[in-house]
């Protein structure tokens, strides 16, 4: 199986996981996360410091699939996620050598 | 008449109270915020207390307060030129003052503060800060002042003709509710407002400006007996019985409704209540600010539900609370007036004074209406067309913090705060 | 005896206060609870305003000080009927009032507000919403107001006795804390008490509950003395230096027991030392406050650590703080009274009025022990058949914010709070 | 005299806003500091209230008021000794009090209170809590007391010498804003200052300072006139006003450097001009708070930048604000003094007075701050080299939280907060 | 070496390095997540206006594991954190190519 | 392409960033974790009661590189880290079979 890793823009999220639904991915598990990159963060001023906040939030969304999806997944969220502007993320693909569903115990897939 | 000392430390406390109301009022609205526009919010109502005090002292009191026509004052008592020795025009007989008058103009001072900062509310996460600030300054000299003479000061045509507001049920409330109605219709919806989700962060702020605006309320009710005296403590009676009333009444609607009873439906029946008998706190007794409060709270509750049917955005419900609220109290008045309890105010239906009072109170209401949307509404219009009143969409999708103040509200992680200096 | 406007504006002060300690309150349990459980802290107590309000001004005031026997008063004043006019049953000679009975009223009323909430703290995270708003109903009409007029009011058996409570040690704090006890045993402990950690979620938050029970405790004992005078300045005096005391009291035995002077220590020293001087605060002089306090802030850091000992589950500590403490107080102000002081009081043993004094308050205490216990027990149990009083397991876990109020009391990040409307 | 209740009740209402002052300014600075030292910075603050209390009760009041010398009370009041029947030194004729020598009693002991408070801001997230309660408590009674009886007691030297301070610029905000510039010579500067960022972790909580602050500031300058009268309208109006220009002050300030106007710049501004304001209240009138409290505002906003050139660590700027604003205000006054304000004060340069009270002024600042400096530079430093002021590297590191007071502020997540129960 | 990463309810975490801990695992990392899946999310009012929140939270536990001990891990944290309803979460594995102990430089099993 | 997962002290992130950028890394992701291990934690007492605290703050760096850059990184990571004190953390290596960069869907080391 495969693990989708996927860095974007928090209000973002929820496009993508509509795309993913709609694909038929029946779930995903999210984080917040502080993205460093050609996006340059932010100044703040207090009392006269200047502050420079080279982070900008960011959403990251793991999804496990069927190695088959994962090229369709991967696209989805790379059309739902993006607005052409610098800062809309990443996504990579890791492979997995098992997963399994803690309820059941199910693997593989079924554990999907 | 001279000045007593008793009275005094009661207004003197009042003003205290009533000032402390503009922040309570600040947190009340900034928990119901998102995260990055909280301080946005906060320095919308903080700012009022700084660039409207320093108008009052200007120009406003006199304009209010001073020796012009009933429909608005003079600039003779600007500066606040040696109020020591003054006596305010009208304020003679039976409305002798028995506090110095700058005990009158300080406690005055806070409702003039607070006024506009009711008006945040509805346009929340979308004001350009230096728009905004030009629309306060203009509106409290054009808008607030000439209101409060017409019904707080004796020698106001609608103090003349009978109106009665004890404490600022149409100056204070219609007035603020109808004006962030016609700031809103200008600058328009929240980008994403309905459907997106913009769930408050942080309901214990809101409880804690709830519980500010509640202990101010005193201040702001029972001060306006400009007296410690019966008439103060029935103020004060009302006025709690009124913010209990309406909790109770916005929470039954509710369950009725939603099937819950909210901790922030519990703090805007208690708003809702306080509202509605600020124009009545010194002229009903016994358990009327029970029925007043309790209406109040469920036709509240009620109201803020008609922002989704018409489509304007009144984001944290100023109209739909105060506006309504405030025209529900002033017209309830003309119902439960009793001049057993205050001998200066007039009977209601129920005391079997017919409908004279409720003709003056429909006057009040509705010419503070008219005035007020129209004049906020053309300022607001004014500024958006010149300076700009509402921020880019950019700088509402980043938040009001960041790119009005260049700050953030909250930093709990040390991970979330890096950087480096300069 | 005519009224006096100072006393009246320092009465209507000090109601101002004292309604502001319940908000306060709220805070100061909401930050010691779990984040998933703070809204429905704020709740309880908020809720406690509404409902306890219009009961007062319903049937509580009158059932405490209207005119019936040595145990209950009747319903003469049911309604707030006109208290212009009336004079309340004992308040004659020495204990004529100098202000309105409105004023009084009011005064009263925060107290009958504040009492059931301080309950709360001992169920924490476990009533379900609706179980708990009938029993606040009911415990404060069934509970508070009879032991209210036994001691406050002139014609109560206990006030008739000799017993001595100045601002409500038995009626507010003893009485709070026996019932307290009784819910909890009724309720029982939390899911995972004591061994899974439920650490406080917001100190901040119980820190600034803190500060504005200090600030409302002067209006609650100070404000007792019904008038500005010489009285009122040493209940203020005493009120203070024991909540100073009580804080170093607390932080040197936790110091010694566990290594640290903790922020938590500081606050809760400080409300045991206030809790102590309540029935102390119009009766002792001198440096008295700094013994009763000091004692308390010690004995109640060691009280706190029965419930382990014993297990029964008093959550935030009512019964180790309110119960012990109102006791102690009560029991002290036999040792220190001094009539030098108050010369409606009484001396106690170290100022030679040797242990009658002491009897009395014994009995005051005991009698408020016996009734409210028994009462709350069965008004809890009662409810806990009919209605449920305790959420379900389920329920537990997710928090009362979640399935009580259908609300959260946080949303910080954009990620955490995404989701759609409707 | 005798007592008067109306002024008595406004002066016991004073010494609860003072009261709450402290908790404000705990908020105030606890807001700006790093989440893992905001229970430290609460501590510190509240511990004052303590401590303080204690020893006000126990010496401090008989010093600074006692019947000593030009420079030091005696210990004849000590213990707080039948206060109820003493006549205070100096405090006859136009002096005379009117309320209860208690009420006086209490409402100094607030400031005692808060002005070592104060100091706690430039030491921020580096004192050890043992060393800062040594200091707290030495630095009260030798520093406080002494220069309190100086200017405020009628027979202290600068009283007699025609120095006028209405509420306390120099005995409060010069006394402990040198003295916070001394401890911050001792202990040095934080860690990684100024190359790393240490950004506040809760601006709304720093707001919420700031209105606690604004509000119980009524109380310590209005409240100063111990009286509920016309020089007390005045003190409030001035106060209030100067807070406002101090904020617009601040705010213009900042932008024209920084091109933003900052919510805690708001904050910052106000507080400045009631810093100002606080020796001018109760003798200047008109618009000159707005002059007093709008230049308060910039120049305080220029002064904290001096640390960045000069290298001391005031970490929350109670030099830049306290020291140089209680100087601009002691100073200030010497310009708009007006003897039409109150016939107890002088003419300043404005009203026809010449230089004499500046020359007056200049000693009362000069000795405070010589005076002040050195003793709070030895104390300091004895400490350090013994008890030990300030915390270890790796302390600093975790956070004053943890390793002085093991505990943490905040747990919002269940993640965050796991554990069990030891 | 392989990377065990768990997707847990929030109140299971305890138990489940309990269970770890006791197999002699070292050292895990935990982070705070949103999960979605089959559970549903709930719904809050305010104001009369219905919020529906898809997603619910959850601890997410990595650790890294000689090969050998791969699968033990993973039953551990299954049985740990079972509650036998929809929910209960995911375990799945991925390969390691190196890990070093940041103090010390060790690589591999060592830096364990 | 290679994954570098770090688990740093915070306070270090700093100079973990600069290290990085200096190899000319051109952009990471950063999240908060609670790391367990032999660095203990803490305890903390409130009224009286000891409650324990088993997890420490950790910062968790992720950074997709080049094959050819991985171990470059990881020592680049290390040495920067590096306080020689309990705690320092973890840093592990994860194959990575594409990568794409949402903005303009380029793959590979393109999107880096
Ligand atoms: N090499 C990398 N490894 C891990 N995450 C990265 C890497 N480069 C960028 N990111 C993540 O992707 C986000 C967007 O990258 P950025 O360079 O700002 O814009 P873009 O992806 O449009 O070029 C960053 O904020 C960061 O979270
Ligand atoms: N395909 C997936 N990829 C990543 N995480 C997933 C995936 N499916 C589910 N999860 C995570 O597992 C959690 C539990 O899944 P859910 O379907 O709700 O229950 P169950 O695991 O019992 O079937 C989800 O909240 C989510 O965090
Ligand atoms: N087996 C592991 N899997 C994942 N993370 C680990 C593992 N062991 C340790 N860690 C992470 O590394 C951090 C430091 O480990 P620790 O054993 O405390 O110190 P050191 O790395 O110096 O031996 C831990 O807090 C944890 O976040």
């Amino acid at each position: 199986m495969r693990l989708v890793t996927a860095i974007v823009k928090p209000f973002k999220l929820d496009d993508v996981k509509n795309a993913l639904t709609d694909l038929g991915v029946q779930g995903m598990t999210v984080s917040e996360v502080q993205g460093f990159g050609r996006q340059r963060g932010h100044t703040e001023v207090y009392r006269g410091a200047e502050y420079t906040v080279d982070f900008v939030p960011k959403a990251r969304v793991e999804v496990v699939v069927d190695d088959a999806d994962a090229e369709r997944v991967v696209a989805a969220i790379v059309a739902a996620a993006r607005t052409d502007r610098i800062g809309d993320g990443k996504v990579w693909v890791t492979p997995v050598e098992s997963l399994t569903r803690i309820r059941t115990g199910e693997r593989g897939s079924d554990a999907l | 008449m001279e000045i007593d000392a008793g009275n005094t430390a009661w207004v003197l406390t009042s003003a205290a109270l009533v000032l402390f109301m503009t922040p309570g009022l600040a947190f009340f609205y900034g928990g119901m915020v998102r995260a990055k526009n909280v301080l946005g919010m906060l320095m919308q109502n903080v700012f009022a207390m700084g660039l409207v005090s320093v108008l009052w002292a200007t120009v406003c009191f006199s304009l209010a307060f001073g020796d012009g026509g009933p429909l608005i004052g003079d600039l003779s008592l600007a500066g606040l030129k040696d109020l020591q020795n003054v006596t305010l025009p009208g304020y003679t007989g039976d409305f002798a003052l028995t506090i110095p008058v700058l005990a009158f103009c300080a406690y005055q001072m806070m409702f003039a503060v607070i006024t506009p900062a009711l008006i945040t509310g509805a346009t929340a996460d979308r004001l350009r800060f230096r728009g905004y600030a030009t629309f306060v300054g203009l509106w409290v000299v054009l808008v607030y002042s000439p209101v409060a003479h017409w019904v707080f000061s004796p020698t106001g045509w609608l103090f003349e003709r009978g109106a009665l507001d004890f404490a600022g049920g149409t100056v204070v409330h219609v007035n603020a509710g109808v004006a962030a109605l016609a700031v809103v219709l200008v600058v328009g919806r929240r980008r994403g407002w309905p459907r997106e989700q913009m769930k408050p962060h942080s309901l214990p702020l809101t409880m804690l400006g709830t519980g500010i605006l509640w202990f101010g309320w005193f201040g702001f009710n029972a001060g306006s007996a400009l007296g410690a005296n019966g008439l103060a403590a029935q103020a004060m009676v009302n006025t709690h019985l009124a913010a209990a009333a309406g909790m109770l009444g916005w929470l039954v609607a509710e369950r009725w409704k939603d099937g819950h009873a909210t901790t922030l439906g519990a703090a805007s029946g208690a708003v809702a209540g306080l509202v509605a008998i600020t124009p009545c706190a010194g002229f009903v007794g016994g358990l009327s600010p029970l029925a007043i409060g309790g209406l109040a709270g469920a036709v509240c509750f009620l109201a803020i539900q008609l922002k989704f049917r018409f489509g304007y955005d009144d984001s944290l419900d100023v109209v739909g609370v105060h506006l309504v609220g405030g025209i529900l109290g002033s017209l309830l008045l003309a119902v439960f007036s009793d001049k057993a309890v205050n001998a200066l105010g007039a009977d209601g239906i129920l005391n079997g004074g017919g409908g004279a009072l409720l003709a003056d109170q429909l006057v009040a209401v509705g010419a503070t209406l008219v005035f007020s949307f129209v004049l906020s509404y053309l300022l607001a219009f004014g500024i958006e067309r010149t300076i700009g009143l509402r921020v880019s969409a950019d700088e509402e999708a980043e938040g009001l913090d960041m790119t009005q103040h260049a700050e953030s509200a909250y930093a709990f992680s040390e991970v979330g705060s890096m950087g480096r200096v300069g």
